[in-house]
């Protein structure tokens, strides 16, 4: 078991890598130079050249790569163009926010979205089932930030139940709206998927073997079919981690909650690079990260991974 | 039972679908007025008989917005999955079926891009780049490619396992004639569907860009652009972020629909 | 000899498609006795699957449907309880093995879980006494060692071993009737061979009465002791094994015993004929299920319907044509 | 005269990932230095049971795979060496049947077209001669203009195999491999098959290569028969002689279980539950693979694999067993 992990988390470090390029590439494929652009115009050639040994900038490309790596490893991103500050410290200060929002919306997601999903493909073909499937893809086509706004609209501007942007004292009534929000739009994508992978258990002959048996429907659902349902899902999960990384960059630039989403988001319109490529590089390890353990996960939940 | 739900679903979508490639390609001569035409005095006026769905700050008719707002939306979505359909089918079949190396390069290709969060990468291109129609293309083009490679290399893998592609060699077919008469008319109707949910998934991508202020700069303006600058005037004129949120759900809802409309009717596996 | 074990009557049943309502079972009616043994017989599509899933109440909705008729257990009718009591029924007293045993167990549990949750529900035992009848029922199918089993999962079995733990959970709350529906037609010949006995053994040694459900007539002539024979949802020809054997009277029954003569040709029978033997052939195929011919459904088939007769024109009742033998046929009987 | 000899082939798979840095992996024999010979104008079967071989010496057969080790000859030429225009010229000469036909036709391909389109590829005639072929050829396996024009899942499966047949006909070819061609079938449309099959190896002087699990199949059709147990061939001779009286003890335990339609010949039913055999031996023992079956199995069995020999008294008669040699 513990070789298996070790297996899956040594497969990805060349992904891991392979991130690392792309951002060291995207860094520096940025049109001007971004020592002008440090410190201004006006400086003197003397200033430029300076920075630009201290800045390794004089290097060939693939030790500067080397060196960058280095440094990102040892948990330097670089300063903030626009702040100053270092940018790996700004992330590390915003990751309970964005930490707590995912969380919410996570089991938010996982409760209504897998419930929901078994739930209707229980009913297939039955009024239940065409009502829930209608609901799904009429509130999938709404964009996260389009219901953000209107949740916020109603709940905060009319309703005035919940407060609807930023974090105030930081007390988890401000995260109710928007982790609900983003929890329902995750739903949405985890229903469709749940019910659809059932859809497909339900019709295998060992379901029909635990009717045979005498088992009550709600034990052949939860117990034969939701299970092997859960291998999956399981594996459908990277999706969902997309989709949560995603949406919590809308979710935090609407509600204006100072998490990782909403500094990559102010980072980029200000083209504050180290801050964007930092943020990027961060969110995507934990991305490569976490689909490593959803991996891990699949395999442990399905004996014939597990069992070889 | 699936069969029977698709033919109405595919209807449906091709209409509404129908209903927005109209708006953009008549929008001139539908729209009141010009999308850019200032008028202070109208500024922010709720939607009524002269302005269906109101104005905004600086007096616009947000009806016509929206309505070129769909040229805009519409053109860079269906560029973006093109770009995505040629690279991810051309990849995707030639992974699958010539497998070996090809495959190995191509799937390493496939497993970099996705480890990016899409919109992620397109954030980092459009700052890289810089925000505007370019990098929004660029950026579109290349989270959608890797899916459809995906899906196109799986069922050219799966249809390599077939009986008929052997049964091909053994009449003496080459590899060309075995792609081209066998594999590429079998892998038609699930690229058409992917195609289709992937226009949906791209038009939500360009809005979610635009709204975070990264796609269409003004004063060219998307549905999510839209969105963006109306967020500021939530509280005094929530029609500014109503109407374009709801065309893109209605653009987003036609291509879902179609889709999976679809994919009932073509999926072989659902047939009786 | 008081009722039967168990009676079916004028059972009917139907998939809905897009093609219209296909009658998958078209008023099938048998009964079988307390240790008695009847197969039915049948190629795909004549209905013999959708008769066995509907005795259980399993055969899939949608598209399938039960429409009509009677399944006496005992004399109480099972298409009449509701959902809860058939649990009670189905795997207690009405026992199936499936034909693909590799798709038929659940892949993510365990052997001996699949087994200990049928004794759990039905006998109501602890979970901690379960263990001693698990192995029985494990012991039982001819599973040797079955300790070493117990945990082990589905994929890391052969398939003969599957189809043993399939009838180890059949086993497993001692049911009167045992479906077995093409219990041995995904294994390779020895395997099905050994399954017979192990079938034969349960028949003669725990009194279980077997339906069995296959294509196969040497199955037939080494399990049961009746045949029925269906034919596009219909019971066509329906006798004690001996007499079918010896003579079937309809002619579909034929061309399929002289069919599986040809599949069993052994070391003896090559050798007794000299060479290549002679085949009798049913043309045609069997009919599509929503274009069915206005009379006898194998007419179009049939070498003595003659061009246009009352074969072509009226559906034949199921008719005596000796004791315990009927046979849905006109002419009962000619030719070869 | 051989058509078809197989000369100590062994092919062997790939089993798993192989190594981390590309090296061998571990590899699985599927054909174990199989010999035997197809004479022309016969029918030579395989029979044996899921996993022994069977197909895999069908798709050597056919060039859809090349030997690992030893010769594939046919007509005096080696198949594994064949490329491009050779292999396309064999191609002409050596059809194949497919065991599932619902597989291998192509979905989307017309009847009329999957029966045309072997000889589109190798350019034999102009459209109008290629459609009156296509109506021939369709009227040979008994369909017609109406079944030309249909689509595969239009047809019942013993139609597909029709198809299937008219179409590894069409190239006029001396070799026909048939991989299981009855065993998805139904039982009243197998025999239509095997009598179609028959006829046409008498009217066009046809040479099959037929694969079986099915012993009754093989007993009507064969001329000669070679058993396959685990990737060996472990008995092969001529059909009446293999069937009747034969030598290995596998392939007496496979006939005695097929199961006869006889209700009088019903065997007693056994006083226990007949346990399941123990799991076989790994390939790398050097006893003989069916040792830890074989009823009769002596200590000689354990030590040492038995070869391939002429069983005594007759010289086209051989079977892998120390017990049938002598």
């Amino acid at each position: 078991m513990l070789a298996l992990a070790l297996r899956r988390l040594a497969g990805s470090i060349p992904v891991l890598l392979a991130v690392s390029v792309v951002t060291f590439t995207l860094l520096y494929i940025v049109p001007g130079d971004p020592v002008t652009a440090l410190v201004g115009d006006r400086a003197s050639p003397e200033t430029i050249a300076n920075l630009r040994r201290e800045l390794g900038l004089d290097l060939p490309v693939h030790e500067r790569y080397l060196a960058w790596l280095k440094r990102a490893l040892s948990g330097d991103l670089g300063r903030s163009w626009v702040t100053g500050r270092p940018v790996a410290r700004s992330i590390v200060a915003r990751v309970p926010v964005t930490a707590r929002l995912a969380l919410t919306a996570f089991l938010v997601s996982s409760v209504v979205g897998l419930g929901v999903g078994v739930y209707s493909a229980s009913r297939h073909g039955r009024p239940a089932d065409h009502v829930v499937r209608l609901t799904l893809l009429l509130a999938g086509a709404v964009p996260v930030f389009v219901a953000a706004t209107v949740a916020m609209y109603v709940f905060g501007v009319r309703l005035r139940v919940l407060p609807v942007s930023g974090l105030g004292d930081g007390s988890l009534r401000h995260f109710i709206l928007p982790g609900l929000v983003l929890g329902v739009y995750l739903s949405i994508f985890q229903a469709r998927m749940t019910r659809s992978v059932m859809l497909e258990i339900i019709r295998q002959d060992y379901i029909r073997t635990a009717r045979a048996k005498g088992l009550p429907e709600r034990v052949v659902i939860w117990r034969h079919a939701f299970r092997n349902a859960l291998v999956s899902v399981i594996t459908l999960l990277g999706g969902s981690l997309s989709n949560l990384l995603v949406g919590s960059v809308l979710t935090e630039t609407i509600f204006n909650l100072p998490g990782i989403g909403r500094f990559t988001v102010d980072a980029a319109y200000a083209r504050d690079f180290p801050a964007v490529m930092g943020c990027f590089l961060f969110q995507s390890v934990v991305f490569v990260l976490a689909n490593t353990l959803v991996d891990l996960g699949y395999a442990l939940a399905d004996p014939r991974v597990r069992l070889g | 039972m699936a069969r029977a739900a698709g033919l109405p679903m595919a209807v449906a979508g091709a209409l509404l679908l129908t209903l927005v490639a109209l708006a953009a390609v008549a929008g001139p001569w539908l729209a009141p007025a010009h999308p850019d035409e200032l008028s202070l005095a109208e500024s922010l006026r709720p939607p009524g008989p002269g302005h269906p769905f109101g104005t905004d700050y600086f007096g616009r008719d947000v009806f016509s917005r929206v309505l070129y707002g769909a040229r805009v939306s519409l053109a860079i979505s269906l560029s973006a999955q093109l770009i995505a359909l040629v690279v991810g089918v051309a990849l995707g079949a030639a992974a699958g079926y010539f497998g070996g190396w090809v495959d190995g390069a191509v799937m390493r290709l496939v497993d970099v891009v996705m480890a990016f969060p899409d919109l992620l990468l397109a954030i980092g291109i459009a700052a890289s780049l810089g925000p505007g129609v370019p990098s929004v293309l660029l950026a579109l083009g290349l989270v959608g490619w890797p899916g459809l490679c995906r899906l196109v290399r799986g069922e050219v893998l799966a249809l390599k396992e077939r009986d008929f592609i052997d049964a091909a060699r053994a009449i003496g077919a080459g590899d060309l004639w075995i792609l081209r008469r066998h594999v590429l008319p079998n892998v038609a109707a699930p690229i058409l569907i992917a195609t289709t949910l992937g226009v949906g998934s791209r038009i939500l991508q360009e809005a979610s860009l635009s709204f975070l202020g990264l796609g269409v700069q003004p004063p060219a303006a998307s549905w999510g652009s839209m969105v963006h600058h109306g967020l500021r005037w939530l509280s005094r004129a929530p029609w500014l972020v109503i109407f374009p949120g709801l065309a893109i759900a209605v653009a987003v809802l036609g291509s879902n629909l179609l889709g999976d409309g679809l994919r009932d009717i073509l999926d072989p596996r659902l047939r009786d | 000899m008081g009722s039967p074990l168990l009676e079916v009557l004028d059972l009917r049943a139907e998939f809905r498609t897009s093609r219209g309502r296909l009658p998958v079972v078209d008023g099938v009616s048998f009964t079988l006795d307390t240790g008695g043994g009847l197969a039915i017989v049948g190629e795909s599509g004549s209905g013999k699957t959708a008769t066995a899933l509907s005795l259980m109440r399993l055969l899939p909705d949608p598209p399938g449907r039960i429409t009509g008729g009677r399944v006496l257990l005992r004399g109480r009718d099972l298409l009449a309880l509701p959902e809860e009591a058939l649990t009670a029924v189905r795997g207690r007293e009405l026992a199936m093995v499936f034909q693909e045993p590799a798709t038929a167990l659940n892949p993510v549990m365990s052997v001996g879980e699949q087994i200990a949750e049928a004794v759990v529900q039905h006998r109501g035992v602890a979970r901690r006494r379960v263990r001693p009848l698990v192995l029985e029922s494990l012991d039982q199918a001819g599973v040797p060692e079955p300790e070493t089993y117990l945990g082990s999962y589905p994929h890391q079995l052969s398939g003969g071993l599957r189809q043993r733990v399939m009838i180890a959970i059949a086993l497993a709350c001692g049911p009167s009737v045992l479906i077995a529906d093409e219990p041995t037609t995904a294994l390779d010949v020895t395997v099905q061979d050994r399954l017979l006995d192990l079938l034969a053994y349960l028949r003669h040694h725990l009194g279980l009465a077997l339906l069995l459900i296959t294509h196969d007539l040497g199955v037939v002539a080494r399990l049961v002791d009746r045949v029925a024979v269906m034919y596009a949802g219909q019971i066509v020809e329906t006798a004690p094994v001996a007499v079918f054997f010896r003579g079937p009277a309809h002619p579909y029954s034929r061309g399929l015993l002289q069919a599986a003569r040809l599949e069993a040709v052994g070391p003896e029978s090559r050798a007794r004929r000299g060479g290549r033997p002679r085949l009798e052939v049913i043309g045609g195929s069997v009919p599509d299920l929503a274009d069915l011919p206005p009379g006898c459904r194998f007419a179009p088939r049939c070498r003595w319907a003659g061009g246009g007769g009352p074969c072509w024109r009226e559906v034949p009742g199921l008719r005596e044509v000796g004791p315990g033998h009927l046979a849905r046929c006109r002419r009962p009987g000619v030719g070869p | 005269m051989s058509l078809l000899v197989f000369d100590g082939v062994v092919k062997t798979f790939p089993v798993g990932r192989p190594g981390l840095l590309g090296g061998p992996g571990r590899v699985r024999r599927a054909v174990d230095e199989v010999s035997f010979s197809v004479e022309r104008g016969r029918t030579y079967a395989l029979v044996g049971e899921s996993g022994c071989g069977k197909t895999t010496v069908a798709r050597l057969a056919a060039a859809l795979l090349r030997p690992t080790r030893g010769r594939v000859v046919f007509a005096g030429g080696d198949v594994g060496r064949l490329r491009g225009r050779a292999l396309a010229a064999y191609r002409r000469r050596v059809q194949m049947v497919f065991q599932d036909p619902a597989g291998a036709l192509d979905p989307r391909q017309r009847v009329a077209s999957a029966v045309e389109e072997p000889l589109l590829i190798h350019g034999l005639g102009g459209a109008a001669r290629r459609r009156a072929e296509v109506g021939r050829l369709l009227e040979v396996v008994g369909l017609g203009q109406r079944e030309g024009a249909r689509f595969p899942h239009q047809l019942s499966g013993g139609q597909k195999q029709r198809v299937l047949i008219a179409r590894a006909l069409a190239l006029q070819p001396e070799l026909v491999i048939l991989d299981e061609p009855v065993s998805a079938l139904d039982v009243s449309v197998r025999a239509q098959i095997l009598t179609l099959l028959t006829r046409l190896q008498r009217e066009n002087d046809l040479t099959y290569l037929l694969i079986s699990h099915d012993i009754g199949v093989v007993g009507y059709s064969a001329d000669r028969v070679g058993v396959m147990h685990r990737g060996r061939l472990v008995e092969e001779g001529p059909a009446d002689v293999v069937l009747s009286r034969p030598a290995h003890p596998y392939t007496v335990g496979l006939l005695r279980a097929v199961p006869v339609p006889d209700p009088a010949r019903r065997p007693p039913p056994p006083a226990g539950p007949p346990p399941e055999p123990p799991e076989p031996r790994t390939d790398s023992s050097r006893a003989c693979l069916y040792a830890h079956l074989c009823p009769r199995a002596a200590r000689s069995c354990v030590r040492r694999r038995p070869a391939l020999r002429t069983v005594a008294g007759r010289a086209d008669h051989r079977a892998s067993c120390h017990l049938a040699e002598d």
